[in-house]
């Protein structure tokens, strides 16, 4: 199979407006990723699947990632004139940003054909709150459905073109998307015997409140 | 009363009645059954609701999720040790092949090497899980058929000969939490060895004795041959893998083509079907294995002794560098991966778990349509699910 | 001839059924209450506790309250408070030791992991499965007393095992002497060095915690700072 | 014989009936079989339990395990696992029961006529087990059904269940149909069907029956809590 390079420089060629992103792995796996941009996502795919030299015709797994928003805080180190005239001092400056989170669906692609793969590709929305439509690959690959119904059950991800996107796991009442780090659990640590950690945390709310003396 | 009838309960009613008419514009009158999630023949807590015409399956979507057990969240707040006990609730008819995926994934994340003999452990223990899992397959498969369970007392007979081994082994019955990052947990002893052997060896017996009870009945083979065809060309698009991908005549098998474990060094064919129906995937099974008797004697006789455990791996404060990495493996099911994500942390960011069973189910609607009621249960059957993998 | 497999089939169920009257191979009931299969040496079902006497088991309890376990539990079904004081462990040590040690087993999975981490061999399975009961919340949650079995109980569930932990043990505890002679020699010499130099002051420091085992197995003082795996995080 | 009954434990399903069982068995060796209707009644239902063909999870493979030939529960007399819950007088909850699950297995004990009888089996139908930290996994399904026999293990063996029922045998032999201890069944003011728990946004509404299961009070101990 040709080196992911060569995919994605094949991929830029064929698909001139789309952005593909190279996204290393620095683990010993070393299984790289290309990163697609939502609009193109589909035709990419269907290219992926057809091309002869890949014949990716068979997508193994789907998944979806979390990650949520996080505050970075930078210190940059500015200089400021000595009003006594004297040499510029340096101050750091901390500023904190917010760095939006955003939801990320992974596809790991092989080819039963040509016994090769994986290919991995990656799709990332636009942020977590109200731009989760990412386009839906189960129209290329049918063994997507019922794992982008997963992903839309548990994360929340809305595939645009699924042919049937409803909950999978949880009840069609369920309001929450529990597969995202910051979903808070019901609460029914009402009986904890042996709790520490975090479950002690939360069952600590169902202690008697202790006594108020006089 | 409560429940199905019309009359209206104290308790109120689930989201819908199960089973209701509706007016079709094509067929008339029809009605939409609620199979599950309680139902003798669904394999555990699976739900299908059908549309029937007559006795004649117009529509089946199947319900998941009433055994979505939260897996993945909690190994998310697990170690990557921890969450080993609970791969063996993944498939719990499977507990070692689920083990050594969970495990494969987890080497290939950090990098660990696993010694030979360990390899080879792995190999016989996944081998006889292979025949755990089929054995006790066929015989459900034969109480959907409606034998009411003569082939199951026979399955579990067998099966309970190899659980012993497992239990003697690991100390659980089912439950096995055998396999460790980089190696195995407990070195068999040259009387386990022996006795596994001895088991191995007399498997093909009890295997023709079964063969002559079941595969030449009649009304079996009036009841599963030309039932619930699947083609290849959609099977692969479906991802649908393991032996119901090998009975539509699909060569894709990992353990031949991945080559994980020392699997290259073993001597084995793998079984294809030609027609794709519930007949093929029965005898896929059964010559699966027949197969992997050959495996396991292969690996009896050329065991090496030597270390079991990577020496690199340690068992506590595991903290693979940050990464990915998707670990697949050929379970008895299908194709079972673990995909983790790693950020330095004890535990992983992301851990999923590939469900083969779940995937497996994504054409039963294709497979049933036109077949009864009664021929849905069989090709349910023969796909061979297990509730606490497909929901997780 | 349609129907000859079926009769081949019926022919194998007529073998099973007189087989089973007489042939071991399909004579596989075991008739449970009054006879039992044997446990495998491996099997486990819930923790326990070894300590060393059967007559005072929560004097002797090898736990050191490191917390070990507790962490690593998958379910976190064990729950364990640390004691103020130290007492002298197996190898004769100075060590904390557990107030309270709660296992449920209404959660636990059996799994062994806290046996496996376990550094001072003291968590080990059991093999008692028959515990059914009728309130799960008084009689499944055991605490130390109850988890308390003697190592002769141990040596007798899992005999291989327990012998390579008791050797493991002596060797620790033959170390643990020799280094606390040398060590007594080496305060002895400077004791004797500091009389020489100084004869009024008195030379021996502060005494070993009196303990009527642990008087020949003592450490001398200061010979190496008694280590309390306090939260290992 | 006073000195024996002195040191027993006692009995925690003493028989029925006004006499004890020593003065029975006297009785018996004598020449002279008591019994009463009670007697027979309760003898001829703890041997023919039927549980209801159920199974959850992990632990409905050990409970077929018990069924075949190796344990053979038909040695009890329980080995007609009925599909239907209407024809069924034990429901052995074997396996996780989940929030998605939970309003069904309450819907099928409702359906189980009296006399009926609960096995929790296994550490997930008692207290969720090692999944009682998931959203979707009840904690234990007496927050919805009284529970007679709970048989702890992960899953428990076999054998384990056959213990657990014969607990059970042992429960409804000491079973009385009259006077104040009479069993449930027999009473009108113990209900014998339960709410169904509806699915709400983020949960079951309600999550609990209080009126089968109040949590003790929390173990507040000196060091961590």
């Amino acid at each position: 199979m040709e080196s992911l390079e060569q995919i994605r420089d094949r991929l830029l060629a064929r698909f001139p407006g789309a952005s593909i992103t190279l996204v290393t792995n620095p683990g010993p796996a070393a299984e790289h990723s290309l990163l697609l941009s939502a609009e193109h996502a589909r035709k990419i795919a269907m290219f992926l699947r057809d091309d002869a030299a890949l014949q990716l015709d068979y997508c193994s797994n789907a998944t979806g990632i979390d990650w949520p928003d996080k505050e970075v805080v930078e210190t940059k180190k500015v200089a400021v004139p000595d009003p006594a005239g004297g040499p510029d001092k340096v101050v750091e400056e901390k500023t904190t940003r917010l760095e939006p989170g955003y939801l990320e669906s992974v596809y790991h692609l092989y080819s039963m054909a040509l016994r090769h793969g994986p290919v991995v590709i990656r799709m990332r929305t636009v942020n977590r709150s109200n731009r989760v439509t990412l386009p839906s690959l189960t129209p290329v690959w049918r063994s997507c459905d019922f794992q982008e119904r997963e992903i839309y059950d548990l994360y929340g991800i809305v595939f645009d073109g699924h042919p049937d996107l409803r909950r999978l796991l949880m009840w069609d009442e369920f309001k929450d998307h529990p597969m995202r780090k910051d979903y808070v659990e019901p609460d029914d640590f009402e009986w904890e015997p042996t709790p520490h950690g975090a479950v002690l945390d939360r069952a600590k709310t169902h202690y008697p409140a202790p006594e108020v003396k006089p | 009363m409560i429940g199905t009838g019309s009359a209206p309960s104290p308790f109120g009613q689930l989201s819908g009645p199960t089973v209701r008419k509706v007016k079709d514009p094509f067929h008339g009158d029809l009605l939409e059954v609620s199979m599950g999630p309680q139902h003798p023949s669904t394999h555990g807590v699976f739900r299908m609701d059908v549309t029937l015409d007559g006795e004649v399956i117009v529509k089946l979507k199947p319900v998941f999720g009433y055994l979505h057990r939260n897996h993945e969240k909690i190994a998310e707040n697990t170690s990557y040790l921890g969450s080993m006990p609970y791969t063996d609730r993944l498939d719990y008819l499977s507990s070692m092949s689920t083990n050594w995926a969970y495990a494969l994934a987890v080497e290939k994340l950090a990098g660990l090497t696993v010694p030979d003999r360990a390899q080879y452990l792995r190999i016989i223990l996944a081998e006889l899980t292979r025949l755990v899992n089929h054995v006790c397959l066929v015989g459900f498969l034969f109480n959907d058929l409606g034998t009411s369970f003569t082939p199951l007392l026979y399955a579990f007979r067998e099966r309970e000969k190899i659980i012993d081994l497992f239990e003697a082994l690991s100390g659980s019955r089912m439950m096995c939490n055998y396999q460790r990052f980089g190696g195995c947990r407990v070195d068999p002893t040259p009387e386990w060895l022996a006795a596994a052997s001895r088991l191995v060896d007399n498997f093909p017996s009890f295997l023709d004795e079964y063969e002559s009870m079941l595969t030449g009945n009649e009304i079996m083979l009036a009841r599963t041959q030309g039932v619930g065809r699947l083609d290849p060309k959609h099977a692969i698009n479906a991802g649908i893998t393991g032996p119901v991908l090998r009975a539509s005549g699909v060569n894709y098998d990992l353990r031949k083509v991945d080559g994980y474990g020392f699997y290259p060094r073993f001597d084995f064919r793998i079984p294809l079907g030609d027609h794709g129906d519930t007949y093929d995937r029965y005898m896929m099974r059964i010559l699966e294995m027949r197969e992997s008797v050959k495996i396991l004697q292969q690996a009896f006789r050329e065991l090496p002794a030597g270390p079991i455990m990577d020496p690199k791996a340690k068992l506590r404060g595991f903290r693979p560098k940050p990464g990915e990495a998707y670990g697949r493996l050929e379970s008895p099911k299908g194709e079972l991966g673990f995909y983790l994500l790693s950020d330095g942390s004890p535990n992983p960011y992301r851990y999923r778990v590939r469900p083969p069973s779940l995937i497996n189910l994504t054409l039963l609607e294709e497979m049933c349509l036109g077949h009864t009621v009664a021929d849905a249960v069989v090709i349910l059957g023969s796909i061979d699910i297990v509730l606490g993998e497909v929901d997780r | 001839m349609l129907g000859s497999g079926i009769l081949k089939g019926l022919a194998v169920t007529a073998k099973n059924f007189v087989g089973s009257y007489h042939d071991p191979a399909r004579m596989v009931t075991v008739q449970y209450p009054e006879e039992r299969s044997k446990l495998p040496e491996n099997y486990r079902s819930f923790p326990l506790l070894v300590c060393e006497d059967a007559a005072d088991p929560m004097g002797t309890l090898r736990c050191v309250a490191c917390q070990i376990c507790e962490k690593e539990c998958p379910p976190q079904c064990i729950y364990i408070e640390k004691s103020k004081d130290k007492k002298p462990d197996a190898t004769g040590k100075p060590q904390l030791y557990p107030t309270v040690f709660a296992i449920d087993t209404s959660v636990c999975m059996g799994c062994g992991i806290c046996a496996e981490v376990c550094p001072f061999d003291s968590i080990k399975m059991d093999q008692v499965f028959e515990v059914a009961a009728t309130d799960r919340f008084t009689e499944l949650l055991l605490n130390r007393e109850q988890l308390a079995k003697p190592n002769s109980y141990y040596h007798s569930i899992h005999p291989t095992e327990a012998a390579e932990v008791d050797a493991r043990l002596a060797a620790a505890r033959l170390a643990a002497e020799e280094k606390a002679k040398a060590a007594a020699a080496a305060a002895a010499a400077k004791a004797a060095a500091a009389a020489t130099a100084k004869p009024a002051a008195p030379a021996q420091p502060p005494s070993a915690p009196p303990t009527a085992s642990a008087s020949s197995t003592a450490p001398a003082p200061g010979a190496e700072a008694p280590k309390s795996y306090s939260r290992v995080s | 014989m006073s000195t024996a009954d002195n040191t027993r434990a006692p009995d925690p399903f003493p028989a029925a009936g006004n006499i004890s069982d020593d003065e029975r068995e006297e009785l018996r060796r004598h020449g002279i079989l008591m019994t009463s209707l009670e007697e027979l009644y309760n003898w001829g239902r703890s041997n023919s339990i039927w549980p209801i063909q159920f199974g959850l999870a992990c632990c409905a493979i050990e409970m077929i395990a018990a069924a075949t030939a190796r344990f053979d529960i038909a040695r009890f007399g329980a080995e007609i696992f009925r599909p239907s819950p209407r024809q069924a007088d034990l429901m052995i909850v074997s396996g996780t029961v989940t929030k998605k699950m939970a309003p069904q297995v309450v819907r099928l004990w409702n359906q189980m006529p009296e006399p009926k009888y609960c096995i929790a089996m296994g550490a997930c139908a008692i207290s969720g087990g090692p999944f009682k930290q998931g959203y979707n996994v009840l904690k234990g399904i007496d927050r919805f059904l009284p529970v007679d026999i709970y048989i702890p293990g992960c899953p428990p063996r076999p054998e384990a269940l056959l213990n657990g029922l014969m607990q059970l045998q042992k429960k409804i032999r000491g079973e009385h149909l009259t006077g104040p201890d009479a069993a449930r069944h027999t009473r009108a003011d113990v209900p014998g069907e339960f709410p169904v728990p509806t699915f709400g946004e983020h949960d079951l509404e309600p999550t609990r029956n209080p009126e089968v299961w109040t949590p003790p009070a929390p173990i507040t101990r000196s060091g961590k809590g």
